[in-house]
């Protein structure tokens, strides 16, 4: 815990170490006491207890003094805490978007990624938020962590100061996919990062392939294409069957068309397949249209 | 239940009376998980709140307090007829309470139904078409004049029983805690309503 | 049991019906407390398979044993029975009830009939959530807290399970209830309130406690099955809702709740130190104001569970200020423990010594509850393994080795047996060693990075793991020698006098086990508690 | 016990009370129509406490009950200002979007 990642990590781990030894000095005190008192005191040694009703100096002098403690734990841990809520004003902000079950981080120039590329020594701040339930965006090694809310943005920033891949988590439970909601920050020396920031996405102006998007957005975390079930139905063969879902409360049995397909992205709550749960994250709004109709043929094609 | 009761005790009048009040607690505590939602809510949605609070009827809303606040009246009556061992009378202010309470189901019922008729229940389309505010208010609206209803329900059948008690004369002036709790807990109600009418009627 | 001149215990006693009947119908606070007692162990076992189920899955990186979804609804369906079905009835309406008369001179609770009537509703609420696991989508998967809007979305049971939760929660008020006004109506003649066994003050704030805390969480699930079954919206950010408001409205009653666990817990510890060291308790009054302070206060602070979860700024500040300041009176009840013990003649029985493991681990435990009461650390640790670590601790080390204490101190009042003392002795060594190798690692594990309710892991996290998995044998096995010794001696051990500590509290004037109807004559009190010499 | 201790609330007193909130509702229901807008709901919180407090003391006997009954209350209002009350220093102080 002592190699300095970030600007938070060192502020993070003196307030700890401040707490951590009063905490182990005072259950020193504590438990040599008590140990001392049980053997002294012991029965064989002493058989005739002393009665002690109180005494006044003693009794206000650990109120006073604990609250004393206690005060200054909370003082630091607020001073801490400011700092981690103050990002500078230049922070290079990122936008991330969390759900099942995994991570989307969107640049200012609209590049996208699944990993958290940033630049060495320069100031970071995440804007977060989630399309479907809470997840928590957490990198152990900037000690750093904030809940990714529907419907709400919440910050964080850090100032990476040592190159290297650490890990991200999502620590707030979020359904079957939780314990493998993990990505990575990438921190990498400025002229690095600014080649690929600048670098035209993959696939260029054609667009990405199909199975790419699927691949990049998650889906696979729940969908497979090999016809097997998962947390959702397979995709594969799904165009032209038959399926019984559920709208509203009220069973019925449609045909998988293309509109159907449309339906399930966008607004996936709208008609749920029979036998599955209703946490597909809606994909409005967050892949563009282009995109949409790229899986919708792609899914067709999937026989 | 059985019989090792009966040997166990003689009843203890403000025991049981105390035993009420703490019940009345968790009830108050009940509904202020409601009211800290209304509270946000109509703190974050201000204008909406009283667009939408206009649009009940404040008519009824004025008429079921006024029908609440008077059978408290007729239920305390009832309980200082029955200390004064004057059993007829009680059980007369009882019924009038018990008739009192329907009536303001009654009310409440013709209330939700016209508005249900109008599509404006939880999750309709109609309702969420609203907009954010509204689907606060009426949702809240539903929940809170709903759960008070049912504790209005709660409230008659225990007069209802209490009513066969008194009749049966195992109430009367030595013995009359229960009919005295029965009345703090439709009294309680009555309070409750007394905050919910301002609270989604009188937006102003 | 022993003398034929000796009354007849309320075992023997007969109330009108036989067999089972005349447990499950009967409106005896003992027969009522051993109902919770023995409806809680069994429920108790089984969470405590499913957490050593959960240890397996986690002995190694990868799946072991189990699915994701079986290891979500495990850790789930464990955390429910151990707070719910466990610890929070555990001392108050198991103990709490069974001594709670005794020790104030009492012939039974205020309401005997709402005492048997709330049993029910435990029951009734136990077999929903058990039903709740084989039918509609299976077990929940949604972890303890039911946030939302995952447990709006998931497909599995969570609203039966949440209605079972909440006829937990009417049983939890009912107790609460029963005991505050016994403890006001039934005092014995002269049992003034600051001459009451602080064992009866810790009942007391508990009572307060669940009176005012719990209907939140009444109405919190309720809101969440209407949420399920209506779609209001109210935590639905695209209707206008705030999930936010769910987790305040459950821990505004879930952090008062873990005071409900731990007071009763050291209430019992307060009971046992002076007898064990016969003398006086030192600072009986402190005590007994720091136990309504820790519940008064408890109200304040539900936020610091919500340090991460994007609150205000500002009330993340005031929540971690007030945390700091129901430190103080846990350490004050630290501090009078150990000075009881000064110049006392200790004899280190079982109860002590259980005792003293308890004062060790709840420091321990509550120390770590200061590094994660600070901001800037909490927004480190939390949702970590420190976290399960810290509230292991609490709950195990801390109420459930004071439960222990209990069971043992007032075992052979319960049961009018004596157990022995070498397997008990025994026993506690092991799970307090097995304890520490199980969830110490724990604390590492989270400073690591480790996040809790993970079914897989990063290989980095084996070792921790792996000694973790280890130490919940050691402790199963420190547990079934433990209930082996006692269940034994329920049948085949020696017959104990009325009094066998030493005892100075009431409990002990009437024989073991106690008549029906507690005492022959309400005894009169004329001086405070914890006298042994005149 | 002292069971016959509120025995001498009369008839009347009863009457007076329902006569008062009669009164108050009435005045509720205008001010609301005048539209005194944000005192306007302060108003009506304040005069729906009275009434509250007019069923509580006389209705409810809360007048004539122990200082204990009293305190006890008090224990449950003042929580439920907490929790409402602590609630607000995040909903009312939360910067991100709603
Ligand atoms: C029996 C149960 C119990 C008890 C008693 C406590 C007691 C305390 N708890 Fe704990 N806690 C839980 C059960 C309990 N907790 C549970 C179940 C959770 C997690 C729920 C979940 O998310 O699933 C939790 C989570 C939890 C969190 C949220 C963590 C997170 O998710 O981010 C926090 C944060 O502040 C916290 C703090 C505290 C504090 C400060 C105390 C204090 O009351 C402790 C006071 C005790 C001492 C301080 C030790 C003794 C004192 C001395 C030896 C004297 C010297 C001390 C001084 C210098 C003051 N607890
Ligand atoms: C009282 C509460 C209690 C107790 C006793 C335990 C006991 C155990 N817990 Fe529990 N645990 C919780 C409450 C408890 N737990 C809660 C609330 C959660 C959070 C759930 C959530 O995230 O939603 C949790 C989560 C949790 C996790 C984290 C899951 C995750 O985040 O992925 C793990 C992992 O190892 C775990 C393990 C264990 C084990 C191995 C045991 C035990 O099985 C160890 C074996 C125990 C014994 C062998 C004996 C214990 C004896 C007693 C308690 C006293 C009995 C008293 C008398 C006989 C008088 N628990
Ligand atoms: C959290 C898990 C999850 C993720 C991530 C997810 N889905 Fe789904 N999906 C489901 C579930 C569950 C269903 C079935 C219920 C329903 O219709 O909502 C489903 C249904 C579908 C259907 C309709 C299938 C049928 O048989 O009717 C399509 C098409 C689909 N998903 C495509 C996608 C695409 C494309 C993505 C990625 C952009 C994606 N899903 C991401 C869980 C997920
Ligand atoms: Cu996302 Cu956990
Ligand atoms: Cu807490």
């Amino acid at each position: 815990m002592n190699q300095a990642f970030s600007n938070q990590t060192g502020n993070v781990d003196n307030i700890f170490l401040f707490i951590t030894v009063i905490s182990v000095v005072m259950l020193a005190i504590v438990t040599s006491l008590m140990i001392i008192f049980l053997i002294k005191f012991s029965r064989r040694k002493n058989p005739v207890a002393t009665d002690i009703e109180g005494n006044l100096p003693l009794e206000i002098a650990w109120i006073v003094i604990p609250t004393i403690l206690v005060l200054a734990m909370f003082y630091y841990g607020w001073v801490g805490f400011k700092e981690m809520r103050t990002p500078p004003e230049d922070a290079m902000p990122v936008k991330v978007s969390a759900r099942m079950w995994s991570w989307a981080f969107t640049y200012e120039n609209g590049r996208r990624s699944g990993e958290l590329l940033v630049p060495l020594n320069k100031p970071v701040k995440l804007i977060i938020t989630s399309e479907d339930v809470l997840h928590s965006l957490f990198i152990p090694a900037f000690r750093i962590k904030e809940d990714a809310v529907p419907g709400m943005e919440t910050y964080l920033w850090f100032l990476p100061d040592r190159t290297g891949s650490y890990d991200l988590f999502c620590s707030e439970y979020c359904g079957t996919g939780h314990s493998s909601m993990i990505s990575k920050v990438v921190v990498m020396p400025q002229e690095d990062f600014y080649a690929w920031y600048k670098k035209e996405e993959k696939g260029g102006a054609k667009g990405k392939s199909g199975l790419e998007i699927l691949t990049e957005n998650g889906c696979l975390e729940c969908h497979t294409i090999d016809g097997s079930k998962n947390i959702g139905p397979g995709l594969k063969g799904i165009f032209g069957k038959r399926v019984t879902v559920v709208t509203r409360g009220q069973e019925r049995g449609i045909t998988i068309d293309e509109g159907y397909l449309k339906r399930s992205l966008v607004e996936p709550g709208a008609d749920v397949v029979k036998g599955y749960s209703d946490i597909m994250p809606s994909q409005k709004e967050v892949l563009p249209e282009k995109e949409i109709n790229t899986i919708v043929d792609y899914i067709k094609d999937l026989k | 239940m059985n019989k090792e009761h009966s040997l166990n005790k003689k009843t203890d009048y403000t025991g049981s009376k105390q035993g009420m009040w703490m019940f009345l607690f968790t009830e108050l505590l009940l509904f202020t998980g409601m009211f800290l939602l209304y509270s946000v809510f109509r703190s974050r949605y201000q204008q909406e709140f009283h667009a939408a609070s206009s649009e009940l009827s404040r008519t009824i809303g004025t008429l079921n307090t006024v029908i609440l606040l008077t059978s408290s009246l007729t239920m305390a009556l009832s309980v200082n007829a029955i200390r004064k061992d004057k059993n007829k009378i009680s059980l007369i202010f009882q019924g009038l309470t018990v008739f009192f309470g329907l009536f303001f189901l009654a009310n409440k019922f013709f209330e939700w139904s016209a508005k249900i008729h109008h599509g404006i229940y939880p999750n309709s389309p109609g309702l969420l078409a609203h907009g954010k505010g509204e689907t606060m208010f009426y949702g809240l609206y539903y929940l809170m004049t709903g759960i008070h209803g049912l504790h209005v329900l709660a409230g008659i059948v225990l007069l209802l029983i209490m009513m066969v008690l008194t009749k049966k004369g195992s109430l009367n002036s030595d013995s009359f805690v229960r009919l005295e709790n029965s009345g703090l807990y439709w009294h309680l109600v009555d309070v409750i309503w007394v905050y919910l009418f301002p609270v989604f009627y009188l937006i102003s | 049991m022993t003398g034929a001149q000796r009354e007849m215990s309320f075992y023997e006693s007969g109330n009108g019906h036989t067999g089972i009947l005349s447990w499950v119908l009967s409106t005896d606070h003992k027969r009522i407390g051993l109902l919770y007692l023995f409806s809680m162990f069994s429920f108790f076992f089984v969470a405590v398979i499913l957490g050593l189920l959960m240890r397996l899955e986690l002995i190694a990186p990868g799946p072991s044993i189990m699915t994701a979804e079986s290891y979500n609804a495990m850790f789930t369906v464990h955390g429910v029975i151990m707070i719910f079905l466990f610890i929070i009835p555990g001392i108050p309406a198991g103990l709490g009830n069974f001594m709670l008369p005794l020790q104030i001179g009492a012939r039974d609770m205020a309401f005997p009939r709402i005492n048997l009537m709330s049993w029910w509703f435990y029951m009734t609420g136990a077999i929903v959530i058990i039903v709740s696991l084989f039918t509609g989508g299976g077990p929940p998967d949604t972890g303890w807290t039911f946030y939302v809007p995952y447990s709006i979305r998931t497909g599995t049971n969570v609203t039966l399970a949440v209605f079972g939760v909440f006829l937990l929660g009417i049983s939890s008020t009912l107790t609460g209830l029963n005991l505050v006004t016994t403890i006001h109506r039934l005092r014995a003649p002269g049992l003034k309130w600051f001459r009451m066994p602080l064992f009866v003050w810790s009942l007391y704030a508990t009572g307060w406690v669940q009176i005012l805390a719990t209907p939140v969480l009444g109405i919190t699930l309720l809101l969440l099955m209407m949420e399920r079954l209506f779609g209001f919206g109210f935590f639905d950010p695209a209707r206008g809702g705030d999930p936010l408001l769910f987790e305040h409205l459950f821990w505004i009653y879930s952090h008062p709740a873990v005071y409900i666990m731990i007071l009763p817990a050291m209430g019992i510890v307060t009971e046992i130190i002076p007898v064990f060291a016969r003398r006086t308790i030192f600072g009986y009054k402190a005590i007994a104001f720091s136990s309504l302070s820790i519940a008064s206060v408890g109200y304040l602070v539900w936020g610091h569970h919500m340090f991460t979860s994007g609150m205000s700024d500002i009330s993340r500040v005031i929540f971690s200020f007030l945390t700091f300041i129901v430190a103080v009176p846990s350490g004050i009840k630290v501090f009078n423990w150990i000075a009881s013990m000064y110049k006392g003649s200790i004899k280190l029985s079982s109860p002590l010594l259980f005792t003293v493991s308890f004062i060790f681990l709840f420091s321990l435990g509550g120390l770590t509850g200061l590094i994660i009461g600070a901001l800037a650390t909490n927004i480190f640790v939390h949702g970590t393994y420190f976290i399960v670590a810290h509230f292991h601790y609490m709950m195990f080390g801390g109420t459930a080795f004071a439960f222990f204490a209990g069971i043992h101190y007032w075992f052979p009042k319960i049961f009018g047996k004596m157990y022995r003392e070498k397997p008990a002795i025994t026993s506690c060594i092991v799970l307090f060693a097995g304890f520490n190798v199980l969830y110490f690692p724990m604390f590492i594990l989270g400073l690591e990075g480790m996040p809790r309710r993970y079914y897989d892991y990063l290989p980095r996290f084996h070792t921790g793991h792996l000694i973790s998995t280890v130490g919940s044998w050691i402790l199963a096995a420190g547990l079934m020698i433990m209930f082996y010794n006692l269940i034994r001696s329920i049948f085949i051990g020696e017959v104990a006098g009325s009094n066998p500590w030493g005892g100075s509290t009431l409990e002990w004037t009437t024989s073991s086990p106690p008549p029906h109807e507690n005492f022959t004559e309400i005894p009169v009190v004329t001086e405070g508690p914890y006298r042994f010499r005149k | 016990m002292n069971i016959n201790n509120n025995n001498n609330i009369g008839y009347k007193t009863y009457l007076a009370v329902w006569c008062c909130l009669m009164i108050l509702t009435a005045a509720t229901v205008m001010a609301a129509g005048m539209g005194f807008g944000r005192y306007g709901s302060l108003a009506s919180v304040l005069i729906a406490s009275a009434k509250a407090g007019l069923i509580l003391l006389f209705f409810m006997h809360l007048k004539y009950e122990t200082f204990v009954f009293k305190l006890m209350l008090l224990a449950a209002i003042l929580t439920m200002a907490v929790i409402i009350g602590l609630t607000f220093f995040d909903v009312g102080f939360r910067d991100g979007g709603r």
